[in-house]
């Protein structure tokens, strides 16, 4: 069972990679979005593999159904032209590249340092969805208020900015 | 909620009629097993009297679509009194309605001064290549057999002047 | 995991069967749905009869349409872009798929026992927006672009007052376990009696309205079918499709209405379950088992009524104008949605 | 399974993500990257709740997607915005400082 989840952790794993690489290097913006769903989607069954199964539903649901949407939407609006598209990337985009790797880097070797070859701990209790409410309207009663205001700033500013007039 | 009357009013006809439908049939038929009779003077397919045609022409000018050809060459014919000139006459050599592309609207048969064409309510002449859609003279003229006689004319109306 | 009708079958082999069996729960509901809605009762509307040359009845009809779109020619657009205008259809169909995975057809004659899954439902439901949207893009087509941000705008309201109709079942049957939202409905009783069990169609009508107009919305039927209105955008963004991808589109089209007609009788009819008291049952577990052969029959029934209210309200309304369908869904569903949780929180506190 | 691995993945998108930031022009390209941060981000927030046994992670997950929700409708009626105004969505062309 574990080799399996292995297995599928590096099919997952190389997809998510490639379609995260396509997206900041693809040349038509509608194209960037779908390889972007590819990763959100990638991410949500790493979620399930990391038995996080109301996460990687809300995932779907949230970045999917209505984030990705949202985007495909805007892009489709604004500039939707098929093909390749030119003018997308920095005049100094290859520096990019020296500063993605040094951060990699760093990260790595801290990541390596601090956790090693530590193991998930396979009998762990598996959170169920009842203690993720129990926590959001537990401890985290205040933090959901704010967001709920975020949410609420944030519907009101967006049509706020997109009216017309 | 105002419209709520209105529109489970609508549900109902849709409703209603499924089930007239169930109970009474339909009001379509099933075309190639059962056919319905053809009102008298429909307009199925246009026939041709070959003896009254003089090939003057006037149809296929009128014609929107171009769809009437018409060829004739001239004669003599033997004059009608002893002693008088020859006549001429034209005869046809080809009559042709395409129609493929003929949209029955009907102006040749009300242009033609020699009652020449006459609708016929015949509708069955599909064909499965387009090339035979096109009718010549021998063909447009076996419609007439199916041509119905002219009603009789209404009281008091002219007699047709000769 | 329960062995299936009490025979030993290996895990491979409930899993195959599985499989199979979801694509007969989507195929078979959707061929059903087409003939019986689509070709009689809409002709018989009309007062026409419909197919009747091939087979009995025209019953064959569906089989004759399927073969004349797998022989058509594939045609894709020379601007198309083409790997997008490829995947689109079969992304519509993967969200159907998807979607009956969740949907219990007995006690154990289950696809998948998620603990989020009416959740999960809703989730996998918004996929096929993207299929839509990458149709409505890929074509190189004004109208498909048009008909493809419609569905988009519509599908985005729409999806709201569905999850908000759904959210009072959850709060009064107290989980999003399909299967246990099943059980809450039949083993419940109202006011003391328990010969009905307790449908939430009952106790949540106004959300049970609610989610059938969003599904409706949802499954672009009529009155809400303007992203597809083939007086003003030809037929929207299945424009450029022809062939076996527009076959996909079809299919997709009244599998998904098939699927959430189930959906939706899984949380306001009872889904697989009669009432338990009618043969003495207490809880999940003395269910007997000839229910899961049972089941599936009662939750195909279930659908079919279900299906006829949406075909019918389909085949009767003529279609809503753009600005008036977005107002209905935020003007008038989302707060009565809200009021509706509102109210059956308050209730669920209060009992 | 690892821990690490969970974490190198989300390292690794992580850094995609920098590099989509710094390099890309284009309004919404940036917005995409930033939302691969935050999935990164959301990644080793499950991995640490599944190591340690606890909802808090998942919680924070939570939180993560409802603002990157939130983040998107702004930031997409932003760039909307600002196409309607100078028909680019070019963040270099936004420089200027007269409106």
């Amino acid at each position: 069972m574990l080799i399996a989840q292995n297995i599928g952790f590096a099919i997952i794993a190389a997809i998510m990679i490639v379609g995260a690489i396509r997206v900041v290097t693809t040349s038509n913006v509608v194209h960037g979005a779908l390889w972007l769903v590819v990763v959100l989607a990638g991410a949500a069954a790493q979620y399930v593999l990391l038995a996080a199964e109301f996460v990687a539903v809300t995932q779907v649901l949230v970045y999917i159904g209505a984030v990705m949407v949202l985007f495909l939407f805007g892009t489709m609006l604004t500039r939707s032209r098929i093909g390749r598209d030119s003018g997308l990337n920095n005049t100094y985009w290859k520096m990019g590249i020296p500063v993605a790797l040094a951060l990699f880097a760093a990260m790595a070797i801290a990541l390596i340092d601090s956790f090693g070859s530590e193991k998930m701990p396979s009998d762990g209790s598996i959170v169920n969805t009842q203690q993720i409410s129990d926590q959001i309207f537990g401890p985290y009663l205040l933090p959901f208020w704010a967001l709920s205001f975020v949410l609420l700033a944030a519907v009101i500013g967006a049509i706020v900015l997109a009216r017309k007039d | 909620m105002a419209q709520l009357p209105g529109l489970l009013k609508g549900l109902g006809i849709t409703f209603g009629t499924m089930m007239r439908t169930f109970k009474n049939g339909s009001n379509t038929v099933q075309y190639p097993h059962e056919k319905e009779a053809p009102p008298v003077r429909a307009r199925g397919v246009i026939a041709l009297h070959q003896d009254n045609c003089t090939s003057c022409m006037l149809c296929s000018r009128s014609c929107p679509d171009w769809c009437i050809y018409i060829e004739a060459h001239k004669e003599l014919a033997p004059p009608r009194r002893e002693g008088g000139k020859p006549r001429q006459v034209n005869l046809l050599d080809r009559f042709d309605i395409d129609y493929a592309l003929c949209m029955y609207c009907g102006i040749c048969v009300e242009v033609c001064p020699f009652d020449a064409l006459f609708w016929s309510p015949e509708y069955e002449y599909s064909e499965p290549n387009i090339t035979d859609m096109l009718h010549d003279k021998t063909k447009l003229s076996e419609w007439m057999e199916t041509v119905p006689e002219a009603p009789a004319l209404e009281v008091g109306a002219d007699k047709k002047k000769k | 995991m329960n062995a299936l009708l009490s025979i030993d079958i290996p895990y491979w082999g409930q899993s195959l069967l599985r499989v199979l069996g979801g694509l007969v729960a989507v195929l078979l509901p959707a061929g059903t749905i087409v003939y019986v809605f689509l070709f009689k009762m809409m002709s018989f509307m009309q007062s026409r009869l419909g197919p009747m040359e091939a087979g009995p009845q025209g019953s064959l009809q569906l089989f004759a349409e399927v073969g004349k779109w797998l022989q058509k020619e594939d045609i894709q657009p020379t601007n198309a872009d083409k790997p997008v205008f490829k995947m689109a259809p079969i992304i519509v169909l993967m969200s159907t798929f998807l979607l009956v995975v969740v949907v219990p057809f007995g006690p154990d004659a289950w696809f998948t026992d998620l603990e989020t899954g009416i959740f999960y439902a809703l989730a996998v439901s918004s996929i096929s927006v993207l299929g839509i949207l990458m149709a409505g893009w890929s074509s190189a087509n004004k109208y498909s672009l048009l008909g493809g941000l419609r569905a988009a705008g519509q599908l985005i309201a729409y999806e709201l007052p569905m999850v908000l109709a759904v959210m009072g079942v959850v709060i009064q049957a107290g989980t999003m376990n399909l299967q246990q939202i099943v059980v809450a409905q039949n083993a419940g009783s109202m006011f003391g009696i328990d010969t009905f069990g307790n449908p939430y169609v009952i106790t949540q009508f106004v959300g049970f309205i609610v989610f059938m107009i969003a599904i409706q919305a949802e499954l672009t039927q009529a009155p809400f079918d303007m992203p597809i209105a083939e007086s003003e955008l030809v037929s929207g963004y299945m424009t450029e499709y022809s062939g076996f991808r527009f076959l996909i589109f079809f299919i997709g089209e009244f599998a998904t209405a098939g699927v959430f007609a189930m959906i939706a009788s899984t949380l306001f009819l009872g889904g697989w379950g009669v009432p338990f008291a009618w043969f003495g049952w207490t809880s999940m577990d003395s269910v007997s088992n000839w229910m899961n052969v049972a089941g599936p029959l009662i939750v195909f029934t279930k659908m079919m009524v279900l299906t006829f209210l949406i075909m019918w309200v389909r085949f009767t309304y003529p279609r809503f104008r753009e600005d008036q369908l977005q107002r209905f869904a935020w003007k008038i569903l989302i707060p009565v949605s809200l009021a509706n949780i509102m109210l059956t929180a308050v209730l669920k506190v209060m009992f | 399974m690892f821990v690490n691995q969970f974490l190198i993945l989300a390292a690794i998108l992580f850094c995609i993500g920098v590099y989509g930031v710094i390099a890309r022009k284009n309004g919404v390209m940036v917005l995409m990257a930033i939302e691969l941060i935050l999935n990164a981000v959301n990644l080793n927030l499950i991995a640490f709740s599944m190591r340690n046994g606890s909802a808090d992670g998942q919680t924070f997950a939570l939180f993560v997607i409802a603002v990157a929700a939130a983040e998107v409708g702004v930031g997409l009626s932003l760039v909307l915005l600002i196409y309607r105004n100078r028909r680019t969505i070019s963040l270099d062309d936004l420089s200027e400082m007269k409106g």
